[in-house]
C-alpha cells in the first residue's frame, strides 16, 4: 500500500501535472484572445516552481510507489536541466507562436505534459514506468510537432514522428517483454541484483532484449541508425518546438539511456558496450558528415544534435563514473549552447516572415552585430573550440573514454568533431564575411535578446567558474555508482 | 483451468453454429438460385448512369475526432471492470485512486465540452 | 483437452492467416476487416490462456474502437493504394532477407532459452492461483493500489491524447448556425413575427 | 581593499579602452591616472598594515578550478614581499601614467595607450598577488601581452612591430620553461597553491623525477625550468636580446615595463619561490652564474652604445643581473631591496631621457646631442641624481648615500660573503660591472648635456624644458632614488630583516651570506666606491678632456670594441642559428608538408571527400516514411547480428 511520503517524493511531478489541468481549465474558461497570454505566463511560473521544488527536495535516494519511482541526485540534476530547457523554450517561443498562427493555449499545456513525461522517464525505476513516461512525453511531442496544422510541413513532421515513434515504441516494448520473459521482473533494482557480477546471467535472449530496448531509446535520442526522423521533424516542426526537441526530450532520453544501461544492466556492460560503441561512432560520423551538405539551418541543427548525441554516448560506452560525469557535464553545456543557438535562429525573420536558409544569414553581422556575435560564440562552442564551454564538454568525455581505453572511439570522436567544426565555422564565415542580402527585422524581442545574452555569457565564461556544474555533476554521477 | 475453459465451451459451440449456418446459407443461395450474370447486371446501379467515380469518398475529419474520443472513454470504461470486481479487496485507497483517475479524464471532458468538440454542427 | 488443443490450433492458424491477408489484400478496407479477424482470434488465444480480461479488452477496445478508427483513417486519406503498392516488389528481396535474419536470430534466442535462476525470487508480484482468483480480479487488486503511479500516469496519457486529437482536428468553421435550445425556447412571437396592415391593391 | 588595489587599474583600462571614444581623450587620460593614484595610496596603506604591521593575509575572491586534485582559487596573497612589490608597481605606474599625459599629448590614440598601460598594471598586480602558480602564470602572460601591445604601440613603425614580435617570441621561450616548471611542480606536489607547496618543499627536498629513464633531482629540474621563465621575462643573458629592441616603444612604457616592473617579475617570481630554490644548490649556482655574467656582459655592451635609451636598457639588463646573483647566494632580501631602489632610479633615468628626447624633438642618438644642460637644467639635475643612484655613490658605514649605493653594495658584499666559488666569481664580475656602469652613465651624461651642441639649428632652436606634468612626477622618483635606500636599508637587509620579511622569504639557516655581509673586510666595502669613482673619472677624461681619445681607443682595441658595439653578436648568432634555420624549416614544411601533404590530403582532400560523403549521407534522407521505418528495422537487425558476432554471451 502506498503512503503519503511516497507521494511526496514525486511531489514536483504531481504538482506539475495538476497545474497542467488547472491551466487547461483556465484556458478554456477565459476568453479566446487572452487565454494564451495567461496560460503561458502561468505555465512558466509553475515550471519555475517545479524546478525550485525539485532542487529544494533533493536529498539522497528515495524509492517510492513500491519501487516504480525513484529520485536521486542524478535524477535531480537531469530534471533541473530538462525544466530549465522547458522554461527557456517557453519564454523564447512567445513571440513566435503569436506570429505564426499557432496562438492556442494548448501549446504551453502540451509542453508541460511533455515535461511531466520527461521527469517520469528520468526517475523511472521500472521498465513499465519507463514506458509510460516515454509515451506521455512522446504523445505530447507528436502533437507539438504538428501544432502548426495548417502548414503542410508541420503536419508531415508530426505524422512522420508519430509513425516512427510508434515503431520505436514497439521495439522498446518487445525488448522489455524479452527482458521480463527472461528474468521475471521489470524492476531495476531486481534486475541489478540478478546481474551484478554474474556474466552467466546473460543469456542471448536477454541481451537481444537489451538490444531492442536500446534501439527504442536510441530512437528517442536520435542516434544513428534510428535518426532518420530527426532532420525532417526538426525542419518541419515550428521553430520553438524544434528548439524544445533539441534540448529537453534529448536530455531526458539520454538520462533514461544512462540509467537503464548503468543501473539494471551495469553488470552486463561487456555485453552492450560494443553496441553502444557502434551506435555512437555511427552517430558521430554521420552527424559530422551529413551536416556539411545542409542548406537549412534547422536541418543542420538536427544533424549537429545527432553528432552531439554520438559524443554523449561515448561517455556511456566508457561505462565508468568519470564517463557518466562527462556526459552530465556535456548535457548541461549542450543545453546552454542549443538554447542560445535557437534563440539566434528565432531572430531570423525578414519583414515578419521566418527564414531558415543558412544563406539568409549572409552578412547579418552588419545589420545585427549582437546576434552575429551570439552565433559566433555558439557555433564555436558547438564546434568545441576552447575556451568555449563546448570544448570542456568534449574534453571530459574524451578523457573518460581514454581512461576506459576506448582509444579508437576517442580518436574517431576527435576527428569527427574536427570535420564538424568545418560546417559550424562555415556558418560563422557566412555571417561575417558574405555580403548582406536582406537585413533581418529589428528589434529582436527582449526575451530572446536576454536569453541569447545569458547563454552566450555562460558559454564564454564557463571556464572561469565551472565549479558548480562540475561539482553537481560529480555528485549526480556518484548516485549511479554507489560505493 | 479446465472448468474455466468449460465455461467458455458454450461460446465455442455458439460460434461453430453461427459459422455453420452462415456458410450454409451462402452455399444454398449459390447452389439453388439461378444466375446469369452480365456486365450491366454486375455494374454499380446509379439510376441508370455509368458510375461517376470511386464509391469511396473522403470522410469528414470530424468522424475521426469522434472516434478518438470514443476510444479514450472506451479505455476509461475498460479500467472500471477490474476495479468494480476487486473493490472489496482494495479498500478506500483503491476507490480514491479510481476517483482521481476519473477526475483527470473529467477535466479532459470539460475541456472538450468547452471547445465544442462534442457538438455536431 | 482435445477441444482445447483444437481451439488453440484453430485460433492460431486463423490469426496468422488473417495477419498475412492484412498485408496481402489489395483493398485496404479488406485489410482492416482481416485485422479485426486477427484481433478476434487473438482474443480467443487469450481466453485459452485464462486471461479473459485481456481477451475482453482486446475485443472491446481494439475491435470496437481501434479498428473502427483505422477504417476512418483509411477512408479519410484517399490514397491510390495501387501505386503505393507499386514499390512493394522492389523492396521484397531485401525486406525478405532482413525478415529472415531476424527470424533466425529470434530462433536462436528461443533456442537458448534459459531463465535466470533467481528470477522467481525477485518477481514483483506473484500471480495468485487462477482457480481462486480470476485474473481480472488479480489485475484489479494490483493496478489501483500497488501500481497507482502507472494507473494515474496512463490517465494523463489519455488526457494528452484528448488534447492532441482536439488540437489537431477540431476546427470551428465559419457560418455554421449552432442550435441554441435555450434561446429557441425563450423565443416569443413578438420577436419573430410582425403583423403588417396590407391595403388592397398595393403590395407590401 | 586588497581587491581594490588590483582591480582599480582594470577598471581604468576598461573605461579608457571601451569608452575612450565616448568620453574623449582628456577623460581617458585623467580617469586612469586618478584610479591608479588611489590604488597606489591604498597599497601604501597595505604596506604599513601588512609589512610593518606584520600581518600577511590571503583574500579568496572565488573558486576557479576544482578538477580532481587540481584545485585552486582566484585569490590575493598579500605578505611583505607582495606589499613591497605593490608599492613599487603602483607608485611607478602612477607616476608614469601622469608623465604620459604630457609625453603623449600629441599622439593620436591616447585612450588606447592609457588602456594598455592600466591593463598592464592590472596584470602586474595579479602577478604579484598570486597565491597559486596558475594565477601567477595568468598575470605573467598578461604582462607579456601588454608589453607586446605597448612595444608595438606605434604599429605603423615596422621596427616597432619587429621589436614587438621579437619580444613576444623570446618571452615564449621563457614561458615554455615556466609552464613546464608549473606542470612539474603539480606532478611533484599534487597542488599549485603556493602555501601548500612551501609546506611540502622540505619534505620533497630529495624527491626525484624519472625522465627518459634517468633520475633527476626533482626540485632542481623544477627550479631550473622556472628559472628559464624568469630569464625570459627578466632578460637574463641568452634571452636578453628582446629588451634593447623593446625601446622602440614609447619612453614611458620603457620606464614602466622594461625598467621598473615587468622585467623584475622574474626576480619576484624566483624570490617568491625561494623555499623551492633553497632546496637546490645546483639551481642557485646556475642562477648566480647567469646573473653575474649578465651583469658583466650587459655592462660591457652598454659602454659603446649611442642610442640614449639603449644604454639605459643595457644598464637595466645588468642591474637585473645583480639581483639574480644576489638570489643565487640566497640574499633574497638584498635582491628585492635592489629591485625597489632600481625601480625608482631607473624609472627616473628613463623618464629623464624621455624628457630629453622630448626636448630634442624625438632624437635618441647621443652623438647628435650635447650642451643641453643650460637649456634643460631641471632634467639635467634629475639625470644626475638618477646616475648617482645607479652608480651607487655613498659613504660606506653611514646612512648617507644614494639608493643604489645601499642595495648594490649589500649585494656585492653578500656575494663576497658567500665564500663559494661562484660567489667570488659573481663578486668580481659585479665589481667590474660597477666600474663600467659608472663609466657609461657618465658617458651618457657628458655626451648628452656637455660639450658643443651637435644637433642642427632647428632642433636646437626649440629645445625646451618639458611641461610641469612631466617634471613633477620625476621629483617624486628622484626623492625615491635618493632616500629609498637609506630608509629601507634597516628593514630590508639590516637587523630588522627577520621580523620585516616574516615567512614571506625562506632562507636555509646554512645560507648565511646576507647575515655575514655586514661583517666583511673594509676593502670589500670600499672597493665598489673606488671602482665607481674610477669609472666616473675615466668617463670625464675621455669625454670632457681628451674627446678624441674614445675614437683612438676604439681603433686600438678594435676587436673588443666591435664585440661590445655589436652586443657580442647575440642577434647575429641567433639569426644564424634559429631564425634562418627556422625559416628554412618553415618554408620546407609550408611547401612540402603543408602544400603537398596536408592540403592535398587534409583540408582540401578531406573537404572534398567530406562533401562527397555528405551528399551520400543526405541522399539517404529520402523523406519517405517507409524508407525510414525500413532503415530502423535494418538497424535493429544489424545491431542484433553485430551482438551475436561480438558479444561474449552469445
Amino acid at each position: 500500500m502506498t503512503e503519503l511520503p511516497d507521494m511526496l517524493a514525486a511531489g514536483p511531478e504531481i504538482f506539475l501535472a495538476v497545474m497542467g489541468m488547472v491551466l487547461m481549465m483556465v484556458g478554456v474558461f477565459s476568453s479566446e484572445k487572452r487565454a494564451l497570454g495567461i496560460v503561458s505566463g502561468l505555465a512558466v511560473a509553475s515550471l519555475v516552481v517545479t524546478l525550485a521544488s525539485v532542487v529544494w527536495m533533493a536529498d539522497g535516494r528515495i524509492v517510492a510507489f513500491s519501487g516504480l519511482f525513484l529520485t536521486d541526485s542524478f535524477a535531480v540534476f537531469m530534471k533541473t536541466l530538462v525544466l530549465l530547457g522547458a522554461v527557456l523554450v517557453l519564454i523564447m517561443s512567445e513571440n513566435y507562436i503569436q506570429r505564426e498562427g499557432m496562438a492556442r493555449f494548448e501549446f504551453p499545456v502540451l509542453v508541460i505534459y511533455a515535461t511531466v513525461g520527461m521527469m517520469m522517464m528520468i526517475s523511472a525505476n521500472d521498465l513499465i514506468s519507463l514506458y509510460i513516461g516515454l509515451e506521455l512525453q512522446s504523445l505530447s511531442l507528436y502533437v507539438l510537432a504538428a501544432f502548426q496544422r495548417d502548414r503542410g510541413r508541420s503536419s508531415e513532421a508530426g505524422l512522420k514522428y508519430f509513425v516512427l515513434g510508434a515503431l520505436s515504441s514497439c521495439l522498446l516494448l518487445y525488448g522489455c517483454s524479452l527482458i521480463y520473459g527472461f528474468t521475471g521482473t521489470t524492476q531495476f533494482e531486481a534486475l541489478a541484483v540478478l546481474f551484478t557480477g554474474k556474466e552467466s546471467a546473460a543469456s542471448p535472449g536477454l541481451v537481444v532484449g537489451i538490444v531492442f530496448l536500446s534501439a527504442g531509446l536510441a530512437f528517442k535520442v536520435s542516434a544513428v541508425p534510428f535518426h532518420m526522423w530527426t532532420p525532417d521533424v526538426y525542419e518541419g516542426a515550428p521553430t520553438p518546438v524544434t528548439a524544445f526537441f533539441a534540448v529537453a526530450p534529448k536530455i531526458a532520453a539520454i538520462a533514461l539511456f544512462l540509467r537503464v544501461m548503468l543501473e539494471p544492466f551495469g553488470g552486463l556492460i561487456d555485453e552492450w558496450r560494443q553496441i553502444i560503441v557502434l551506435i555512437s561512432v555511427a552517430s558521430m560520423v554521420l552527424g559530422a558528415f551529413a551536416a556539411v551538405a545542409q542548406r537549412n539551418i534547422k536541418r543542420l541543427m538536427a544533424y549537429s544534435s545527432i553528432g552531439h548525441v554520438g559524443y554523449a554516448l561515448v561517455g556511456l560506452a566508457s561505462g565508468s563514473e568519470a564517463g557518466l560525469r562527462g556526459v552530465l557535464i556535456y548535457m548541461a553545456i549542450y543545453l546552454v549552447m542549443n538554447v542560445g543557438a535557437f534563440a539566434c535562429i528565432l531572430c531570423m525573420q525578414i519583414n515578419g516572415r521566418m527564414v531558415e536558409q543558412i544563406d539568409d544569414l549572409a552578412g547579418s553581422a552588419k545589420s545585427h552585430p549582437m546576434m552575429a556575435l551570439g552565433i559566433l560564440v555558439f557555433m564555436f562552442s558547438l564546434a568545441g573550440i576552447p575556451p568555449m564551454a563546448g570544448f570542456f564538454g568534449k574534453f571530459f568525455i574524451f578523457t573518460a573514454a581514454i581512461e576506459a581505453e576506448l582509444y579508437t572511439l576517442a580518436i574517431i570522436g576527435v576527428v569527427s568533431s574536427v570535420v564538424g567544426a568545418f560546417y559550424y565555422l562555415r556558418i560563422v564565415k557566412i555571417v561575417y564575411f558574405d555580403d548582406l542580402l536582406e537585413p533581418f527585422d529589428k528589434p529582436i524581442g527582449r526575451s530572446l535578446g536576454t536569453i541569447m545574452t545569458l547563454s552566450g555569457v555562460v558559454t564564454i565564461l564557463f571556464f572561469l567558474y565551472p565549479a558548480p556544474i562540475l561539482d553537481s555533476a560529480s555528485i549526480a554521477a556518484a548516485a549511479l555508482f554507489p560505493g | 483451468m479446465d472448468e474455466l475453459l468449460r465455461e467458455y465451451l458454450p461460446v465455442l459451440i455458439f460460434l461453430a453454429i453461427a459459422i455453420g449456418i452462415s456458410v450454409a446459407m451462402l452455399l444454398a443461395s449459390g447452389i439453388l438460385a439461378t444466375q446469369k450474370p452480365d456486365s450491366e447486371k454486375l455494374s454499380a446501379y446509379e439510376c441508370g448512369f455509368e458510375a461517376f467515380d470511386d464509391a469511396r469518398s473522403r470522410f469528414d475529419v470530424r468522424f475521426y475526432l469522434v472516434a478518438i474520443l470514443f476510444i479514450i472513454f472506451d479505455l476509461e470504461v475498460a479500467f472500471l471492470f477490474p476495479w468494480a470486481i476487486s473493490l472489496g479487496k482494495i479498500g478506500l485507497f483503491g476507490f480514491w485512486s479510481m476517483v482521481i483517475f476519473l477526475g483527470i479524464l473529467t477535466i479532459g471532458f470539460v475541456y472538450e465540452w468547452r471547445k465544442g468538440a462534442l457538438e455536431w454542427e | 483437452m482435445i477441444i482445447q488443443a483444437l481451439a488453440f490450433y484453430l485460433f492460431a492458424f486463423v490469426a496468422v492467416a488473417a495477419g498475412v491477408l492484412v498485408i496481402a489484400s489489395r483493398n485496404p478496407v479488406h485489410s482492416v476487416l482481416f485485422l479485426i479477424l486477427a484481433f478476434f482470434n487473438g482474443a480467443g488465444l487469450f481466453v485459452l490462456l485464462g486471461a479473459e480480461f485481456l481477451a475482453m479488452i482486446l475485443v472491446i477496445v481494439y475491435v470496437g474502437a481501434v479498428a473502427v478508427l483505422f477504417l476512418f483513417v483509411v477512408m479519410m486519406l484517399d490514397i491510390n493504394f495501387v501505386e503505393l503498392r507499386s514499390g512493394f516488389l522492389q523492396y521484397l528481396p531485401i525486406g525478405g532477407l532482413v525478415g529472415f535474419i531476424l527470424l533466425a536470430e529470434l530462433l536462436v534466442v528461443v533456442g537458448g532459452w534459459v531463465i535466470v535462476p533467481e528470477a522467481t525470487s525477485v518477481a514483483a508480484a506473484p500471480i495468485p492461483p487462477i482457480d481462486q482468483v480470476t485474473n481480472t480480479e488479480a489485475i484489479g487488486r494490483l493496478i489501483y493500489t500497488k501500481y497507482i503511479y502507472l494507473f494515474q500516469a496512463s490517465g494523463l496519457v489519455l488526457l494528452v491524447a484528448m488534447i492532441g486529437a482536439i488540437v489537431l482536428t477540431l476546427r470551428s468553421r465559419a457560418g455554421v448556425r449552432r442550435q441554441k435550445i435555450s434561446d429557441q425556447v425563450a423565443r416569443r412571437p413578438g420577436e419573430a413575427i410582425e403583423v403588417v396592415k396590407v391595403t388592397t391593391g398595393s403590395g407590401i | 581593499m586588497e581587491a581594490a588595489v588590483v582591480f582599480l587599474p582594470l577598471l581604468g583600462a576598461i573605461i579608457a579602452g571601451f569608452f575612450g571614444r565616448m568620453i574623449g581623450d582628456k577623460a581617458a587620460q585623467y580617469i586612469p591616472c586618478v584610479l591608479l593614484t588611489v590604488s597606489a595610496l591604498i597599497s601604501y596603506y597595505l604596506f604599513f598594515a601588512v609589512a610593518l604591521g606584520g600581518d600577511p593575509r590571503t583574500i579568496v575572491l572565488f573558486e576557479w578550478v576544482t578538477s580532481g586534485e587540481l584545485e585552486f582559487f582566484w585569490s590575493l596573497k598579500v605578505d611583505t614581499l607582495t606589499a613591497v612589490m605593490l608599492i613599487v608597481v603602483t607608485t611607478v605606474s602612477a607616476v608614469v601614467h601622469i608623465y604620459s599625459i604630457g609625453y603623449m599629448h600629441h599622439d593620436t590614440s591616447i585612450p588606447r595607450f592609457f588602456a594598455y598601460l592600466s591593463l598592464f598594471t592590472f596584470f602586474m598586480l595579479m602577478l604579484v598577488t598570486a597565491d597559486n602558480l596558475v594565477q601567477l602564470f595568468f598575470g605573467w602572460e598578461g604582462v607579456g601581452l601588454c608589453s607586446y601591445l605597448l612595444i608595438g604601440f606605434w604599429y605603423d613603425k615596422p621596427t616597432a612591430n619587429a621589436a614587438a614580435i621579437k619580444a613576444f617570441l623570446v618571452n615564449r621561450v621563457g614561458d615554455i620553461g615556466f609552464a613546464l616548471g608549473i606542470f612539474a611542480t603539480f606532478v611533484l606536489f599534487d597542488t599549485v597553491r603556493l602555501d601548500d607547496i612551501f609546506a611540502l618543499a622540505t619534505s620533497k627536498s630529495d624527491a626525484t623525477l624519472v625522465f627518459l629513464d634517468i633520475e633527476f633531482h626533482a626540485l632542481t629540474i623544477i627550479c631550473l625550468l622556472l628559472f628559464i621563465g624568469a630569464m625570459g621575462k627578466s632578460a637574463q643573458i641568452g634571452l636578453h636580446t628582446w629588451l634593447p629592441d623593446a625601446m622602440e616603444g614609447p619612453t614611458p612604457v620603457s620606464a614602466l615595463i622594461h625598467a621598473a616592473t615587468m622585467v623584475t617579475a622574474g626576480v619576484f617570481m624566483v624570490v617568491r619561490l625561494s623555499p623551492l630554490f633553497e632546496q637546490s644548490d645546483v639551481a642557485l649556482m646556475v642562477v648566480t652564474v647567469i646573473g653575474a655574467s649578465t651583469a658583466f656582459i650587459a655592462a660591457t655592451i652598454g659602454l659603446t652604445q649611442n642610442d640614449i635609451k639603449r644604454v639605459i636598457a643595457y644598464s637595466t639588463c645588468s642591474q637585473l643581473g645583480y639581483m639574480f646573483f644576489a638570489i643565487g647566494v640566497s640574499a633574497y632580501p638584498a635582491a628585492i631591496f635592489h629591485l625597489m631602489t632600481h625601480a625608482f632610479f631607473k624609472a627616473l633615468l628613463f623618464l629623464g631621457s624621455g624628457s630629453v628626447i622630448h626636448a630634442m624633438s624625438d632624437e635618441q642618438d647621443m652623438r647628435k646631442m650635447g650642451g643641453l644642460w643650460k637649456l634643460i637644467p631641471v632634467t639635467y639635475a634629475l639625470m644626475w641624481i638618477g646616475s648617482l643612484a645607479l652608480a651607487g655613490i655613498g659613504i660606506p658605514g653611514t646612512l648617507i648615500g644614494f639608493a643604489g649605493f645601499f642595495s648594490k653594495d649589500v649585494i656585492l658584499e653578500s656575494a663576497f660573503a658567500a665564500h663559494t666559488g661562484v660567489g667570488t666569481f659573481a663578486f668580481w664580475l659585479g665589481i667590474a660591472a660597477a666600474f663600467m656602469t659608472a663609466f657609461y652613465s657618465w658617458r651618457l651624461l657628458f655626451m648628452t648635456f656637455h660639450g658643443a651642441p651637435r644637433c642642427d639649428e632647428k632642433t636646437l632652436a626649440h629645445v625646451h624644458e618639458s611641461p610641469r606634468v612631466m617634471i613633477w612626477p620625476l621629483f617624486l622618483l628622484a626623492a625615491g632614488a635618493i632616500l629609498s635606500g637609506a630608509l629601507g636599508y634597516h628593514l630590508f637587509v639590516g637587523d630588522g630583516m627577520a621580523t620585516f620579511w616574516g615567512d614571506s622569504i625562506a632562507i636555509l639557516p646554512t645560507h648565511t651570506a646576507l647575515a655575514d655581509a655586514h661583517h666583511v673586510p673594509v676593502w670589500v666595502k670600499a672597493l665598489p666606491l673606488v671602482m665607481v669613482a674610477g669609472g666616473i673619472g675615466l668617463a670625464y677624461y675621455m669625454y670632457m678632456v681628451r674627446t678624441d681619445l674614445a675614437a683612438i681607443w676604439a681603433e686600438k682595441l678594435r676587436p673588443a670594441y666591435l664585440l661590445s658595439f655589436n652586443k657580442w653578436y647575440f642577434d647575429e648568432i641567433y639569426e644564424r642559428l634559429f631564425v634562418r634555420s627556422a625559416f628554412y624549416l618553415g618554408r620546407g614544411f609550408w611547401k612540402a608538408g603543408d602544400g603537398a601533404v596536408i592540403d592535398g590530403v587534409g583540408p582540401d582532400g578531406i573537404a572534398a571527400s567530406t562533401i562527397r560523403f555528405a551528399r551520400r549521407a543526405s541522399a539517404l534522407q529520402s523523406g519517405y516514411l517507409y524508407h525510414y521505418a525500413f532503415a530502423m528495422l535494418i538497424g535493429v537487425v544489424v545491431l542484433v547480428t553485430f551482438y551475436f558476432f561480438t558479444g561474449t554471451g552469445g
